[in-house]
C-alpha cells in the first residue's frame, strides 16, 4: 500500500504504564495496529480532527492524516458500508459508530452485507471488518441515547461480539478484533471510557472469545459484561458479608459464548445468576441462560435467573433512570431469594 | 414593520438567549443533566419563522429545540422543568432536553436521532393532505442532517404526493466538529431539491425580519397546495455543539466574526434605529425577560420528580409475560 | 376525516365462507379496517396498483383510492418514518414492509421512534401503528431474502409482535392489531400465504396476545410458531406412532408472550422443546426457555431445550437450505432422546 | 467502429438473450428456484458499459446481474451452475441468481438489497484512491434504488473525496409495479446528481455503441482523477419483473413500442448495414451462443451440489458456545 501522507514509518507510542484508561488503552491499540499496518484506517463521524466523541480516536489524525482516519457525514448506513466495501478488496477498515443508537441506520450494512457476503460468495471474500460503538445507560441521555444492542447482533450468523470493559481487555480485544479476517463488533460502553485499570502491554492476552472469573466464589455464579461486572463484584462484596462466595464472571465476548467456563462455574455453585443492563425481555441474558440450563441442568438447584434493565424506554429522569437499571442491591436481594431453600 | 412584530421578534430572541444561558447555569450547577444543546447565535431561525406559523401549524424539530418549543407556545416554565426532568415539564420528565413535546400546541417532538424530523414531518404532511386541511408543518433540520438518507428519501415522497411541508435548514455550518466544507459536496442546502422539484431558498439566519418575510411567502406557496419547500437559514452557534463540546475546532477569528453579526444585538440596534422601539421598553423587555426565566428556574427547582417507571409505555398495558388480549 | 376519492359509503365484502388462504384473511381484515374506519390506510411498496407481492393488499387501491392505499418509492426507512408521523396526529397507518429483509432498514423508524414517542412523550402521544412484514426461509431466496426478525423486535419496550399463523388467526390479529392504539408489528411467513385452514367470521376471537394449543398431550411440550407449528403437529403424529403424545402450542404472539398456558402445559408434560425457524443462538427460543425454566424449573424434568434453525446465513442451494432450518425429523430426534431417561 | 467491437458487442448481446431465455426455461422445468429476475432488453447497458471496461476495474451490481457477470469475464458455465445452485457455480451455490461473486474477475456480487451497490461500491473507491491505484468500480443500480437513502449518502461521500466511481443507473422506468413518474418525483436520474455537483449524463440505454461511447468518456474522466460520474442508461425490461410478475401493470402499446427498440435485434440491423459484419458470421454466432448456453445447462445438471452447509461462516470458525479465542 501506498501511503499518501509525508510521515512514514511511524512508531506507535511506547507505553509501559501500569495504569490505563479504558479511552486510552483503546487508542493505543489503534495507534499500534495503524502503524503496524497501512491495510488499516478508521473511518466515523468526528473521529479525525475532533479526536473521537469518547477520545478513542484522539491524535491518530494528526499522526496518520485524513486518508487514515477520515470524518464521514451523517451518513451510518453508507459509511459503515463503504466499510464492508473497502475490506472485499483488501482493506482492514475501524467503523466508529459514534453510539449504538445510530447504528439501527446501518443495520443493513452489518447484517446484511458484512454477516453476509463471506458466505454467499462461497468463501470467496473475506471481510476483515471492524465496528466499534459504544452503548448503554450513561447520564440520562433519554430514551433514544441509552440503548443496547446485543440482541439484535447476537442472532446474526457471521459476526463476532466482543464486549471488553477493562482497559487491558480494551487493548486486548480491539488488536485482536482488527487482526481478525471476520467482521468483529466490538461493544463499548459509554461509561467505562474513563475508568482506570492496571495495563500492562507485555502480557499475555486471554484469547478474544474467553470468558474471565473476576472473582471466585463457591455458592452462587454471577455472570456480567461491561458496566455490570462491577456491579455484580459491588454484589459479592455485600453477600460475603451475609457468609455467601459469589463468583463473578466476565464474559469479554457474548458471541461465541464461552459456555465451558460458566458450565465449570455452576457445576461448583449450583446457582446462577445473569447481571444485564438491557431490558430483561429477549436480551442477552435470555441466550445465556437458555444455553446454561441446556449445558448444566442437572448442576443447578435453582433456574438461571436474569436480573436486568425493565422493560421500558430508558427515561430522562435521574431518578427513574435508576430504576430502570439492576444495581448491587438488586443483585445481592435476588441472590439472597435464589439461595434461600425454598419450603 | 409593525411595532408589534418588532417587539415581539425581540421579546423572543432575548428571552431565547436568556433562557439557553440560565440552562447552561443549571447544567453546569448539577440540576440538569443529559446533552444540552443551546441556541445562542440561531434565535433569528426559530423566532423569524415559527411566528409566520398559525396555531393549527405543526412542528417536528430536533434535539435543539428549547427556542422552537417556546416561540410555539410551550411556556418556558414547561421547557425549564423537562431539562429539569421534572414531572412538570412538557414531557413529564421522561423525554429532557432533546424531546419536547406539547399536543395542544403541536409540537411533536424533540427527536436527538439526526434525520429523523423528515419522515415524521411528512408523515403530519400526508395525513393533512389525506384529510383536505388546511395546516402546514414545519420540518426543521441541521446542515449535518441533509446528509441522511431520510433527506433524500422524505423530500422525494414530499415532492411526489405535494406534502404541505416547510422543510427548514438551520445551517450553522457545522456537524459538530466537522465543518461544511468537509461534510457535503456541495454546501449550499438550499441546491440539494433540484432531485425533487423542490423549490429551495436560502435566507439570512442572523436576521429575524428576513428568516420571518421568506417564511411568510413560502407558507403562502406550500397551504396554497403547491407542495413543500425548503428555506434554507445561514447562521451559527456560537457555543459548542452541546454542553460536552467547546468548540475549539473553530478560529477565533471565525467566531469573533459571526459574533459581529449576534442576530439579538444586530435586530436590536435595528429596532432602535428604525424608530421601531424605544430604549426604555427593551428595558422592560430585559426585566420582563430576566423574571420569567428566573420564574421558569424556580419553578423547575420546585417541581417534583415523576414516580413511575413504567407508565405509559403502552396505552393499553399488559404483562410481558402475561398472554392476555 | 374527508375522503378526497368519489366512493364513499364501502361495505366491505360480506364472507361467509368456511375455508380461506391466510391472504385472503389478511385481505378481509384490511378490507373491513378500512370501510370501518377512514382513518386507516396501507402504504408501501407496490401494495397499490400491483396489489402487493403477496397479494395481501388485492383489490384495495380500485376500492379506496391511491391517498388510502399508496404506492411508495423505495424508502424503507422515511415510508415506515412517514407512518410514524401519521400516527401521532390521528392517522390509523398501515405500513407494509415488502420482507422482514428490507425492515433491516427501517429499524430507526420503528425501534427509535414508533416504540419510544409514547413514553418520551410523557404519555401524550398514542402511536397507533400496524407495521405488517412477511419473513422466513421461503424456498432458495437466499441470505439477503431469508431471514427472521423476531430477536431484534423482541427486545424492544414499546412494541407489541404478533405471528398469527393460520387464516382464522391473520384475521383476528390483524383486525385487533389495528384497533390497538399501540405499534404492532404483524410478522407474516412467506409460505404461509396460500395456506387454505377453517374460517368463521362471526366466531369468537382469541386475544391478540393469547397462545392456543393446537394439540393436546402429557408427554411433552412442542412449542412453535408460525410454519414451526406445522412441523411441531407433523413430529407430534410420529411420536404418537411411539405412544408419546405430545402437546403441541402455537405461541400466535412473541411480545407479550403468553408465559401461564405454557407454565400449564409444562406442569402436565414435565418436558418442552421449543421448534424455532430462526437461528438458534439468541433467537426468540432462548427468552421463551430462560423464562419458561423461571416459571417452572420445579416441573421440568429436563432442560427445556429448542430445535432451531442452524446458526450460518441460508444458503441458495435447495438441500442445504432444508438442512438449514428444522424439519419433523430433527423434532422427533430430539424430543425422544430428551424423553429417554438419562442413565 | 472497429468489426471486431460490433461482433463482440453482437455476440455479448446475443449470448445474453439466449442465456437469460434458458435460465427461463429451467426456471420453469424447476431445476431454478429462488427469485429470477431476467435481463431482455436492456443488454446495450451491460454489453456497452462494461466492454469499456479494463480488466482491472471493479463491478458492484444488483440481483439482475447474470449479463454483467458473464460480460465481465465468468463464464456461462459458472453463472447458471450458481443459477442451479450447484458447486460448480461461481459462489459456490450457496449464493445463487441474486448474489453472483468472482474474486479474480473482480466482480464483487450480487447484491438483493435495493441500494446496497452504493456503499459497497464507494468503499471500493475509497480504497482504490486511498493506495493510490488506477482502478475504476463501476457501481450499477435501477430507477427504483435512486430513492433509497444510500444513493444520497454514498453519492455525497464519492464526491467529497474524488472517488474513481462510475454510477451507471440502468433505468427501465419500473419499480416492479410501479412507473417511474409514480416513485420518483424528478424522473431523469442524471438530474439527481446536482447536491453532489458529480456530472451526470444520459445516454439511449436501447443503443450498444452510445453507451459504450458514453462510458468511454465517463471512465476517462473518472481514472483521470476528477471523481465520480454518473451515467443514466434509458432502457426498458421486455418480461415482468422477476419469473413471478407477468407484468401486467405495462399497455401493451408501452411493451410493444419498446419492443420495436430492441437493443439486439436494431443493433444487427445497424451492423449488416453499416457492413460491420456479415449474415454468415451472424449465423455463426448463434450457432456459438447456442452451443455455449446448451453447454452451459448440461454442465450445470451434471455438476455436483455442494455438501456442507456449515462452510464459510467465518475465515476463522469456533464453536458458538465454545470459547476459544
Ligand atoms: C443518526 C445520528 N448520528 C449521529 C448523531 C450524533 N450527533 C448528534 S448532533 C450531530 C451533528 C448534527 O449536525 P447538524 O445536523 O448540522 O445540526 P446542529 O447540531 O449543527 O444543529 C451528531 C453527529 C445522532 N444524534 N444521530
Ligand atoms: C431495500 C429493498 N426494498 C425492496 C426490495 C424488493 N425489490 C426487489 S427489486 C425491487 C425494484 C427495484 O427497482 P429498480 O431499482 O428500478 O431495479 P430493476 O429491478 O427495475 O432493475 C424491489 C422493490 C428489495 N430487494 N430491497
Ligand atoms: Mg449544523
Ligand atoms: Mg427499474
Amino acid at each position: 500500500m501506498r501511503s499518501r501522507h509525508a510521515n512514514l514509518g511511524h512508531e506507535p507510542v511506547t507505553v509501559r504504564a501500569r495504569e490505563l484508561k479504558v479511552w486510552e488503552a483503546l487508542n493505543l491499540a489503534l495507534d499500534e495496529a495503524m502503524a503496524a499496518d497501512e491495510a488499516v484506517f478508521i473511518l466515523g463521524e468526528d473521529v479525525g480532527l475532533y479526536g473521537g466523541s469518547y477520545r478513542v480516536t484522539q491524535g491518530l489524525y494528526a499522526k496518520y492524516g485524513e486518508w487514515r482516519v477520515r470524518d464521514t457525514p451523517i451518513s451510518e448506513n453508507s459509511f459503515t458500508g463503504l466499510g464492508v466495501g473497502a475490506a472485499l478488496v483488501g482493506g482492514r477498515p475501524i467503523v466508529e459508530i459514534m453510539t449504538v443508537n445510530f447504528a439501527l441506520l446501518a443495520l443493513d450494512a452489518i447484517i446484511n452485507m458484512a454477516a453476509k457476503l463471506r458466505y454467499m460468495s462461497g468463501g470467496q471474500f473475506t471481510v476483515p471488518l471492524v465496528v466499534r460503538m459504544p452503548g448503554g445507560v450513561a447520564r440520562q441521555l433519554a430514551a433514544q441515547h441509552s440503548q443496547r444492542l446485543e440482541h439484535t447482533l447476537l442472532n446474526v450468523p457471521g459476526l463476532r461480539v466482543v464486549v471488553p470493559g477493562t482497559p487491558q481487555d480494551s487493548y486486548w480485544q480491539l488488536t485482536q478484533a482488527i487482526e481478525c479476517d471476520d467482521p468483529v463488533i466490538v461493544l463499548e460502553h459509554e461509561l467505562l471510557y474513563n475508568d482506570s485499570g492496571p495495563f500492562d502491554a507485555e502480557a499475555e492476552p486471554l484469547p478474544l472469545h474467553a470468558a474471565a472469573v473476576r472473582r471466585e466464589g463457591r455458592d452462587l455464579t454471577l455472570i456480567a459484561w461491561h458496566r455490570m461486572v462491577g456491579v455484580a463484584l459491588e454484589a459479592a462484596e455485600t453477600l460475603a458479608g451475609e457468609g455467601i462466595e459469589a463468583e463473578v464472571i466476565d464474559l469479554r465476548s457474548l458471541r461465541p459464548l464461552d459456555l465451558p467456563v460458566l458450565v465449570k462455574s455452576v457445576e461448583k455453585t449450583h446457582h446462577a445468576l445473569v447481571v444485564e443492563e438491557d431490558c430483561r425481555f429477549a436480551g442477552a441474558g435470555a441466550e445465556i441462560a437458555a444455553s446454561l440450563h441446556e449445558a448444566a441442568f442437572g448442576a443447578l438447584d435453582a433456574p438461571v435467573e436474569r436480573v436486568a434493565g425493565l422493560d421500558v424506554p430508558t427515561p430522562y429522569n435521574g431518578l427513574l433512570e435508576q430504576a430502570s437499571i439492576p444495581d448491587a442491591g438488586a443483585v445481592v436481594g435476588t441472590a439472597l431469594r435464589i439461595l434461600t431453600p425454598r419450603v | 414593520m409593525q411595532r408589534e412584530l418588532a417587539r415581539q421578534f425581540l421579546y423572543d430572541m432575548m428571552l431565547a438567549r436568556q433562557f439557553e444561558q440560565a440552562a447552561a447555569d443549571q447544567y453546569q450547577q448539577g440540576n440538569i443533566a443529559g446533552f444540552l444543546h443551546l441556541y445562542p447565535g440561531e434565535e433569528a431561525v426559530a423566532v423569524g419563522s415559527l411566528r409566520a406559523a398559525d396555531a393549527g401549524d405543526y412542528v417536528v424539530s430536533t434535539y435543539r429545540e428549547h427556542v422552537h418549543a417556546m416561540v410555539k407556545g410551550i411556556t418556558p416554565r414547561a421547557v425549564m422543568a423537562e431539562l429539569f426532568g421534572k414531572a412538570t415539564g412538557c414531557s413529564g420528565g421522561y423525554g429532557g432536553s432533546m424531546h419536547l413535546f406539547d399536543r395542544e400546541k403541536r409540537f411533536l417532538g424533540g427527536y436527538a436521532i439526526v434525520g429523523e424530523t423528515f419522515p415524521v414531518a411528512i408523515g403530519v404532511g400526508y395525513w393533512l393532505r389525506m384529510t383536505g386541511q388546511n395546516d402546514v408543518v414545519y420540518c426543521f433540520f441541521g446542515d449535518g442532517a441533509a446528509n441522511q438518507g431520510t433527506f433524500h428519501e422524505s423530500l422525494n415522497m414530499a415532492a411526489l404526493w405535494k406534502l404541505p411541508v416547510l422543510f427548514i435548514c438551520e445551517n450553522n455550518h457545522y456537524q459538530i466538529g466537522t465543518e461544511i466544507h468537509r461534510h457535503t459536496a456541495v454546501p449550499e442546502i438550499w441546491r440539494h431539491t433540484t432531485p425533487y422539484g423542490i423549490p429551495g431558498k436560502r435566507v439570512d439566519g442572523m436576521d429575524v425580519a428576513a428568516v420571518y418575510d421568506a417564511t411568510r411567502d413560502a407558507l403562502a406557496f406550500v397551504r396554497a397546495g403547491n407542495g413543500p419547500m425548503l428555506l434554507e437559514c445561514d447562521t451559527y452557534r456560537y457555543r459548542g455543539h452541546s454542553m460536552a463540546d467547546s468548540g475549539a475546532y473553530r478560529s477565533a477569528l471565525e467566531v469573533q466574526e459571526l459574533m459581529a453579526r449576534d442576530p439579538v444585538r444586530t435586530f436590536r440596534e435595528r429596532a432602535l434605529a428604525e424608530g421601531w422601539i424605544r430604549e426604555t421598553e427593551i428595558a422592560d423587555i430585559e426585566k420582563q425577560v430576566q423574571e420569567t426565566v428566573a420564574d421558569a428556574v424556580q419553578f423547575a427547582e420546585q417541581s417534583p420528580d415523576p414516580d413511575d417507571v413504567r407508565k405509559d409505555v403502552y396505552a393499553e398495558p399488559f404483562r410481558l409475560y402475561g398472554g392476555s388480549r
